[in-house]
């Protein structure tokens, strides 16, 4: 039953890839790559459990964690073309109003 | 641990899997950007608290159920965030959403071919 | 020998391997830059995800920490300041690499043949000196993570190499790329931001989490899964994030690139000083049994690590501590450093390309 | 279908080394060469860890002996492979390639960001990430009548 799971994961990975590849868009990308993340995370606490070694949650809780940052890096990269902006809108608030 | 949590911890486990694989067919199916977040987004928040409640079951209580409970947290609270924030980046890059005929025209960036890069300063 | 029907690991194997080969072939294709570092992303995950089915849970670790966060970022900052996000090819200029790499590449399978067999228990590799320290670990140093114990004790001087290396790569960077040393540090982008409310809430929630994570990561080392290396990489993700989010002059005002050069140097100075303290107590370079001089030794309260009976490793128990420490600081602030660099620089004019 | 099984892992291996060695290689793009070493890079890893993975075996983690799960996993084993390589116990992977890899992962990308800073210098230096046209400004900045000696 487990096996099935994982096997089952790796196939929905797999699907994410063709639409990693494929695009159109970079922000499918983005979002296949994300949805992939979450998908590894799963993939590694039910390895865990299908190989009998539980302990390996570690692993999945820093996928997850870390796969919010990549993410974040990456919106922030395509929509604002800088990864030193503050993105909170509270100092640059007044600077940008010149610029729109 | 008795055998009917297990076996019940088990299909769980299989029931989040093939949601996931459902949601990566919207992924792949779904005609625009938004339609695509809204299936990844819904479907790894769905299935990871399948397949995580799932082990918790099959799984001894104390530490690994402990641990469980962090990664079902960090998807539940990054997930919706990313796909969040993904969502507000295309749009202001002038992705529009198809939605029937009725398709919203943002500038010149407006209608359903995607840009494959947004964010002209 | 192999077994004759293929188990479920091997079944996962052969998966993920055919889909990190059609992600690396993407990459090759795609004339996108963009698209090959997104791929990239997607590699790093498969690959985190297969190393956890070879059963090499500390590798799989530093794989999603560094593969899927930092070599993301510091692609996509490098890219920034190239401004160069499509690729013109010519075919006609590929025939020459293809036919070379399909030469060396049926040359190299030819040679796979005289290789063991996958998971062959027998093979050379897995008999000798892996078998000889699954074995002696437990008695020599008493850690339960094996690669850990090999890590930070059996080969402690390797790593030290290794991570005077990431400190050597910290210097160039931050002398490469210091927005200090000439030019105005990064305008900001004329994209009004948006009011990324959640976006912020999240990430107060989160950073202290991450950091709390790293802690237990380097402290779980000896345990688990876990060590230096993660924990550090870990760490460096949660300052980045904040300056992802709450800007780089926020972020550089807590943490000033010039502190984290030093911190980086600090920590392989810690790392030899354990070494030298062995030294000084009689033993080798490293050798962490000289821990503890004996009246030190005899200090310490009986019952501190739990087990009484097992004196013998404390000197092994806080070395690879100390030693772990030191790593945790050159990798943390070198990961920090690298992103001020590439996020701090401002996209320059050519001072000779556009003239010439 | 049995030398399937024994060398899958190594075709793979050098079929993802030579993607690498092919985008080094074929591109004049400094950037893109990057991504063709980090390629190359990780398929060195996977020869590694392909290498010590053993059947049967588990992370190398040492369980405690007589524990529940140290009896678990032994459980686990198959009666034959057992008796074929009179395994006592739990089998764990060889933990050396691990740490190799461990550490090779970090000075990697710590390398990478070298290098990705050399081609952001080169771009402020030559207005360009294009291999050929560096060469190109590289020899009419060292033949110009300014430098020219």
């Amino acid at each position: 039953m487990l096996a099935g799971a994982a096997l089952g994961l790796v196939a929905a990975m797999g699907l994410m890839i063709v639409r990693a590849v494929m695009g159109p868009s970079h922000y499918d990308r983005i979002l296949a790559a994300n949805s992939m993340g979450t998908k590894t995370v799963l993939f590694i606490a039910l390895i865990g459990f299908l190989f009998g070694r539980p302990a390996f949650l570690d692993v999945a809780i820093v996928y997850a964690l870390i796969n919010f940052v990549a993410t974040i890096a990456l919106m922030k990269f395509f929509r604002y073309q800088s990864l030193s902006q503050n993105l909170t809108g509270q100092e640059a608030a007044d600077e940008t109003t010149e610029h729109v | 641990m008795s055998e009917p949590v297990q076996m019940i911890g088990g299909a769980l486990i299989l029931l989040g899997a093939i949601w996931s694989i459902m949601g990566a067919v919207g992924v792949l199916r779904f005609p625009d950007v938004y339609t695509r977040i809204h299936a990844a987004s819904l479907t790894d928040t769905g299935a990871a608290t399948l397949m995580l409640f799932g082990m918790g079951l099959m799984g001894e209580a104390g530490m690994v159920t402990l641990k469980l409970f962090f990664v079902w947290a960090f998807i539940m609270l990054t997930t919706p965030t990313s796909a969040n924030a993904l969502a507000n980046a295309a749009f202001g890059s002038g992705h529009s959403p198809r939605i029937g005929n009725f398709q919203i025209v943002r500038g010149k960036n407006g209608g359903g071919s995607a840009p494959d890069r947004g964010a002209r300063a | 020998m192999t077994p004759a029907v293929p188990d479920v690991s091997f079944v996962l194997n052969v998966s993920l391997l055919v889909m990190l080969l059609a992600v690396a072939v993407a990459i090759a294709v795609t004339r996108s830059l963009l698209a090959a570092i997104l791929l990239l992303s997607v590699y790093s995950f498969l690959g985190a995800a297969w190393l956890m089915v070879m059963d090499a849970a500390d590798v799989a670790f530093t794989e999603a920490v560094v593969g899927a966060g930092v070599s993301t970022l510091v692609l996509l900052g490098a890219l920034l300041l190239t401004r160069g996000e499509t690729i013109k090819t010519d075919w006609k200029q590929q025939i020459g690499p293809l036919a070379l790499v399909l030469a060396v590449g049926g040359l190299l399978i030819y040679a796979a043949a005289g290789l063991p067999g996958y998971g062959d228990p027998a093979s050379p590799a897995n008999s000798y000196v892996g078998r000889a320290y699954l074995q002696a670990t437990y008695n020599d140093i008493g850690a339960p993570n094996v690669v850990t114990a090999v890590l930070a004790s059996y080969r402690g001087f390797d790593t030290l190499g290794e991570t005077t290396v990431i400190f050597a790569a910290c210097i160039g960077v931050a002398l490469m790329l210091d927005p200090g040393s000439s030019g105005a540090p990064a305008q900001a982008s004329r994209i009004r931001p948006g009011q990324h409310i959640v976006l912020k809430v999240i990430s107060k929630l989160l950073i202290p989490l991450i950091i709390l994570f790293a802690f237990y990561v380097q402290f779980h080392g000896d345990l688990g899964a876990g060590g230096g290396f993660q924990a550090g990489v870990t760490l460096a993700v949660a300052v980045i994030l904040h300056a992802l989010v709450f800007g780089l002059d926020e972020t550089t005002r807590a943490f000033p690139p010039h502190l984290m050069r030093a911190i980086s140097s600090g920590g392989v100075m810690v790392y030899s000083a354990v070494g030298v303290v062995c030294i000084l107590n009689g033993g080798g370079f490293l050798d962490y049994d000289f821990l503890f001089t004996p009246q030190l030794e005899a200090a310490i309260p009986p019952g501190l690590l739990g087990d009484p009976d097992s004196k013998h490793h404390w000197g092994q128990h806080f070395g690879i501590l100390l030693i772990e420490l030191g790593v945790l600081l050159t990798v943390s602030s070198t990961m920090v450093s690298i992103f001020f660099g590439f996020a701090g620089r401002a996209p320059r004019a050519a001072s000779v390309g556009q003239g010439g | 279908m049995s030398w399937f099984i024994a060398n899958f892992n190594y075709i793979v291996v050098v079929i993802l080394m030579m993607t690498g060695l092919f985008i080094i290689f074929s591109s004049a793009n400094l950037i893109r060469r990057m991504i063709g070493l980090a390629l190359f890079q990780s398929s060195t890893g996977l020869f590694y860890i392909s290498l010590s993975k053993v059947s049967g075996g588990t992370a190398a983690i040492v369980v405690p002996p007589d524990s529940a799960e140290a009896r678990a996993l032994a459980a686990q084993l198959d009666p034959a492979y057992v008796a074929a390589f009179g395994v006592k116990g739990v089998v764990y992977a060889n933990p050396l390639p691990h740490v190799l890899i461990l550490t090779a992962i970090v000075v990697g990308v710590a390398t990478l960001a070298v290098g990705l800073a050399i081609a952001v210098r080169v771009r402020e230096a030559y207005g360009t990430v294009e291999a050929p046209e560096i060469d190109d400004l590289g020899r009419s900045v060292t033949e110009g009548p300014e430098n020219g000696r």
